[in-house]
């Protein structure tokens, strides 16, 4: 069978780098990139501060303050390369670890937090943000997002669409239906795919024997693999993409190839199915370690910059420790909230008969002195 | 006016649909030129446009999945599911999506989609056209499940579907596609009885009968029969599957002590047993016989020679109603 | 033996269905080196093999689909579902092609598929990993459904689905997997009690409480304090959810004249619904009270913190055993 | 958008073709054909037959003795062609207008009527011909396919599967996941695709934009496109697709392009949808006419050979006819037959209940002289 391993792509020819593992910068014709110190100090910045926040949060969830959290640890670059592309009436439709996403659409991180925690299922308004809330059911938000786009193409916008999703992913029916239609209609969306070569313990090769940016040639419209770990070559490639959409041109598909450090959650446990070796050889792919060896080497920042930003994280990550151990509790009748936009009797008596036995409580802890 | 089929009742009120908001599409496999296999949607493209009725690829997820990003965009989708039996490739999205998102969003992000699906069998059809899964929705909160039997509902209550913020899983009686009934087109919607409400179609004091889509009028041919024999069923079309409308049901139930349900869908399960089990709960003391259930079998739904014998028909109902006046 | 956890349970019970037929295989999701989320499947594929224990592409309905080409092709296959809610991706293939190949063939093409589905709330998870979908299965003719309670039926039951010939899907008590208990694994599995069978595991005289999966442990612990308070409870394990042993059930329900059905799923047409329209008719005259439902409310499964107002508990079935003894 | 009209690609380079329109026969070097005339002839008389048949089944739906009738008409090259090609191990997965592989398999053609007579879901025994029962479920069987292929693999059997499906199949997601477990596993299966370029009303380019066999590179494995109204070339190129399987290098993927000819069935009406002249250009392209054009061009058939094969064709009608005609209706307690392997006191129940009510009428008829 055709196997590929990952290694060999992710150094073969049909790949996208403009920076480097060692920080050096390299050109590409068909991706060229204007790009200012400060700017790249300004990416730099949001990466050291998602991971910082991404961290902060995988403590919470050991402590015991969140009931899950879905790390991206080693996956900085694919998000906010992509998500520094975005303009503001682009929509975004993300999975559940787009945190680096939800922090370039001005998303407060502590809001991420209401979802694993267990107060709500997303705790920010998707239209106010333009990023749909987190979607769990694998593959399923790649529809959604075809549909917004196919809306935006009816009200002649000059927006598109952005979709996350992962390699093990591509292969729910979802996904692909998700191509068919985009490609029929000629829906202004991007597929950003972001291959972290796993899927909980499934590597990417029983997913797809062929590299998964190819997977839209056989549905009729352009993809790429970018390396994932370069936040420059992400935001150039996305860029391009969403003005592809723009364009009229159609769908677009972006395969970020790059790794996930970390577990696939807090509740996994990556030593019974890949190898610690692996993860070695991707920490010197590190997304972060490039881009400040290039500002250092270049002189375009010194220590007071990046002590600057690392102190900056101490603060984000000291704040949203407090909002997430402050954060109020649901009441339990929030249960029957907005089930329906227009109501219905069935909940109401439900709510209704709970209220009564909740009651029922208070009197009995009267009465019985709550000897039950 | 004069007598309109139901099928060209659903056309007419999805016309109005399309009239009243522009933010109205109709997607679906086939409802472009062919007007649907069973020419609800007919002429409706010719008339609004292909970006309003949209032939969409072979495909129910993403049908459903892409009505649920064009409503997060704000539009009004009314998806047409061609058959009964071929809903089930879209039912994770339906589910999972369609049903849960308003709740997810705390109310945040609306879904005003209408989902059609023909229903039922008794049409010579082969197999996965003859199916009655209303009951796999109804038990999916955050869904609005309803069924129309007549062309005058029909008319009415596709356009309160369409109007409607929630999702609405909108069934339709396919073998009654071409019974005919008289109603005024021109009758304001605000007036008309409200979408999740049952109505006593046939009023009697003797047994409730309970029936919704094709089984109106298998109820309502029961009814005659029984009349002729000394018995007055009353049939209540319970229009509305979730939420159901208790209070004209049980209105009924504690009138007559009797009650008896009929459905195509099997019995184990289907909607009967919680109409059952709810009458029971609510008119214990009123009941002079256990609820009985009419339906189809515990079976697939058999080869079409066979279907007459799987489907409730009146002499089932009666025997049913019988057994119930024995009590 | 020492106490066993369920999951070990299901894993010792797989193991020995995968000794006894060489034709039997799991697929699913990380069921390989990981063992499953839960590691029911833990060290199988090191001791079968990659062709036996299978971890598959991210694609449900190319499991289900799968698995019935390789049921025709005369193998065994067990496949797991991560988690409740993703096993609607699937339900097409289990509903129209899993359910019905025998039927539609005549009993020439068989299909010997387990689909293994933990299920229900309490684990402080995420959207769409504490769902009860149960009745959606129930309610399709051709599956034969169950739910297994503690460590002994998880043994037996998941071999006993793994020999049957017809398509069983299996649903496990997700938040009960690590409770213990003692068996003997080396009880022929010939001697044990069908699959398809009831079991009263405490009885009492006063009211009948029917439970299964999670929701036996709750009505177990609500018997206990009923009897503090002089109510004896009687709490019969369903177990089998299609076809339903109604001889157990209703023997039961005879003697106490009162009857409690307790399931995670919403009761809104759960399958206590069947249960009470059934019992109530066959047990007419024998009902001093209507048959009570205790479940989950009408709206989606609510975010972790609220689950514990969610689930039904001890003080919920207590209030309804109440209820039923006003009468 | 990059719309491609059917006509470009039927004419255009990569499209395998042995039989042209006019009867010439052409080379193909990575398609070489050894076929003597008697062989042909054999071919031609297939052909013949099964439209001959399906000609008389179309009568008798009209007629009333069937439910309805899905028509092969101008797809007899693409069926006779690839079920030629099929050794007796090999499984077959049809749709619901297989008539002329399942004539290829052996089965009784008065068998297929059963299923559109509704007195069953399928008159022959799977096993016995290795064909699977008639899938309606658009898509379904394309994965059951692909698991019979996986037990083949398993059993380390010679044989392969054939799964058919339509242009309008290829956008559902059973369709792709499909692809996705046959290159996972590397399965022995060859995917035919019967692109008669409607999906009842649906133009093929509506789902996709590009010519379907490329759908298969996607997914890494081989797809080519044949002349589907070519019987020589689908007989090549399935040979070849199959031995590709049966050599352990996984699936393949054949888009036998092709013309409904008739209505989607007998209850559609084409006229709605498309044009008359439409038909007309495919009647040049008719997949019987050229092989009669090459063997008498050839001189390997006269008239009495075509004469006797249209006398065969009339006798195998009447023989069909009369078949449906005198066809057994089924027994009303055949509904509760083989629910369960295992039986079911469900069903057990229904069937008691159903029987008395049954009994009651005996009865009443009796007594109340049938007077309701
Ligand atoms: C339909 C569905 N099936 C299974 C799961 C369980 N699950 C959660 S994440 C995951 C793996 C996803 O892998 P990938 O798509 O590569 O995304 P990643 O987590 O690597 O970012 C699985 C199987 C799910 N959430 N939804
Ligand atoms: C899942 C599903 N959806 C819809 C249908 C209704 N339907 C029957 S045939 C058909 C068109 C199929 O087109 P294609 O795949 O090109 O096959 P063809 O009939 O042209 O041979 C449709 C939509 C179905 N049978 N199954
Ligand atoms: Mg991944
Ligand atoms: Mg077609």
């Amino acid at each position: 069978m055709v196997a590929v391993s990952s290694m060999d792509i992710a150094t073969g020819a049909d790949f996208v780098q403009l920076l480097t593992p060692e920080g050096q910068r390299r050109e590409n014709p068909n991706y060229p990139l204007e790009i200012t110190p400060e700017e790249v100090r300004g990416l730099y910045r949001d990466l050291a501060l998602v991971r910082r926040f991404d961290v902060e949060a995988t403590a919470l969830q050991r402590q015991g303050e969140l009931g899950i959290w879905a790390q991206l640890l080693g996956q900085e670059a694919a998000q906010i390369g992509s998500g520094r592309a975005l303009a503001p009436g682009d929509m975004v439709f993300p999975t559940y670890r787009e945190h680096g996403v939800a922090w370039c659409r001005g998303i407060p991180p502590e809001k991420l937090l209401e979802l694993f925690r267990g107060v709500n299922f997303g705790g920010w308004d998707p239209r106010q943000h333009n990023f749909a809330l987190y979607t769990i059911v694998i593959g399923a938000q790649t529809l959604h997002a075809t549909g917004y786009a196919m809306g935006m193409q009816r009200d002649g916008a000059e927006d598109a669409v952005i979709v996350y999703f992962g390699d093990g992913a591509s292969s729910e029916g979802d996904v692909n239906e998700a191509f068919i239609f985009a490609a029929s209609y000629n829906a202004p969306v991007v597929f950003f795919l972001q291959n972290n070569q796993w899927a909980i313990s499934v590597p990417e090769e029983r997913q797809s024997r062929i590299p998964l940016y190819r997977r839209a040639h056989g549905f009729g419209f352009p993809g790429v693999r970018v390396d994932g770990n370069d936040v420059l070559a992400c935001l150039a490639v996305t860029r391009k993409a969403l003005q592809h959409a723009r364009d009229g041109q159609g769908p677009f598909l972006i395969e970020a190839f790059t790794y996930r450090m970390g577990a696939h959650t807090t509740s996994d446990d990556p030593t019974r199915y890949r190898l610690a070796s692996e993860l070695e050889t991707w920490k010197l792919r590190d997304p972060i370690e490039r881009v400040k060896a290039y500002l250092s080497r270049g002189g375009f920042a010194d220590s007071s910059f990046f002590d600057a930003v690392e102190a900056e994280g101490d603060e984000l990550a000291a704040r949203v420790r407090a909002a997430c151990l402050s954060m109020p509790e649901p009441e339990p009748t929030d249960i029957f909230e907005q089930v329906y936009a227009g109501g219905s009797p069935l909940v109401d008596e439900d709510r209704a008969a709970f209220e009564r036995y909740l009651a029922g409580f208070a009197d009995d802890s009267l009465a019985e002195a709550g000897d039950r | 006016m004069a007598g309109v089929a139901i099928a060209r009742a659903l056309n007419m009120g999805l016309r109005k649909a399309l009239e009243a908001d522009s933010k109205v599409i109709i997607m679906g496999e086939d409802v472009g030129k062919l007007g649907g296999v069973f020419r609800v949607t007919d002429g409706l493209q010719k008339d609004f446009g292909e970006d309003r009725v949209m032939d969409t690829p072979l495909a129910e997820s993403g049908i459903i999945g892409t009505a649920v990003g064009l409503a997060m965009r704000g539009y009004r989708p009314v998806c047409e599911i061609q058959f009964d039996g071929f809903v089930f490739p879209a039912y994770d999205q339906i589910v999972n999506q369609l049903a849960k998102l308003h709740y997810r969003s705390q109310g945040l992000v609306k879904m005003p989609v209408v989902v059609r699906i023909p229903f039922g069998g008794g049409i010579g059809a082969v197999e996965h056209h003859s199916e009655s899964p209303e009951a796999l929705f109804a038990h999916v909160a955050g869904l609005k499940v309803v069924a129309c039997s007549n062309a005058a509902d029909a008319y009415t209550m596709i356009q309160q579907a369409v109007a409607s913020d929630d999702p609405v899983v909108f069934f339709e009686p396919k073998r009654r596609y071409w019974e005919r009934a008289e109603f005024d087109p021109s009758a304001s919607l605000a007036e008309a009885v409200p979408l999740h409400s049952a109505r006593v179609v046939r009023p009697g004091r003797d047994v409730t009968v309970l029936a919704y889509g094709p089984t109106v009028k298998t109820a309502l041919d029961a009814a005659k029969v029984a009349a002729d024999e000394g018995h007055e069923l009353e049939v209540v079309d319970v229009r509305s599957l979730s939420p159901v409308d208790w209070d004209t049901i049980c209105d009924s139930v504690r009138r007559t002590g009797r009650c008896v349900t009929v459905h195509e869908a099997q019995v184990f399960l289907g909607v009967g047993a919680e109409l059952a089990a709810r009458v029971t709960e609510k008119c214990f003391y009123s009941l002079e016989a256990p609820v009985l259930r009419v339906g189809g079998f515990a079976t697939p739904y058999p080869p079409s020679r066979m279907e007459e014998h799987f489907l409730p028909d009146l002499d089932r109902v009666l025997e049913a109603v019988d057994r119930s006046l024995a009590y």
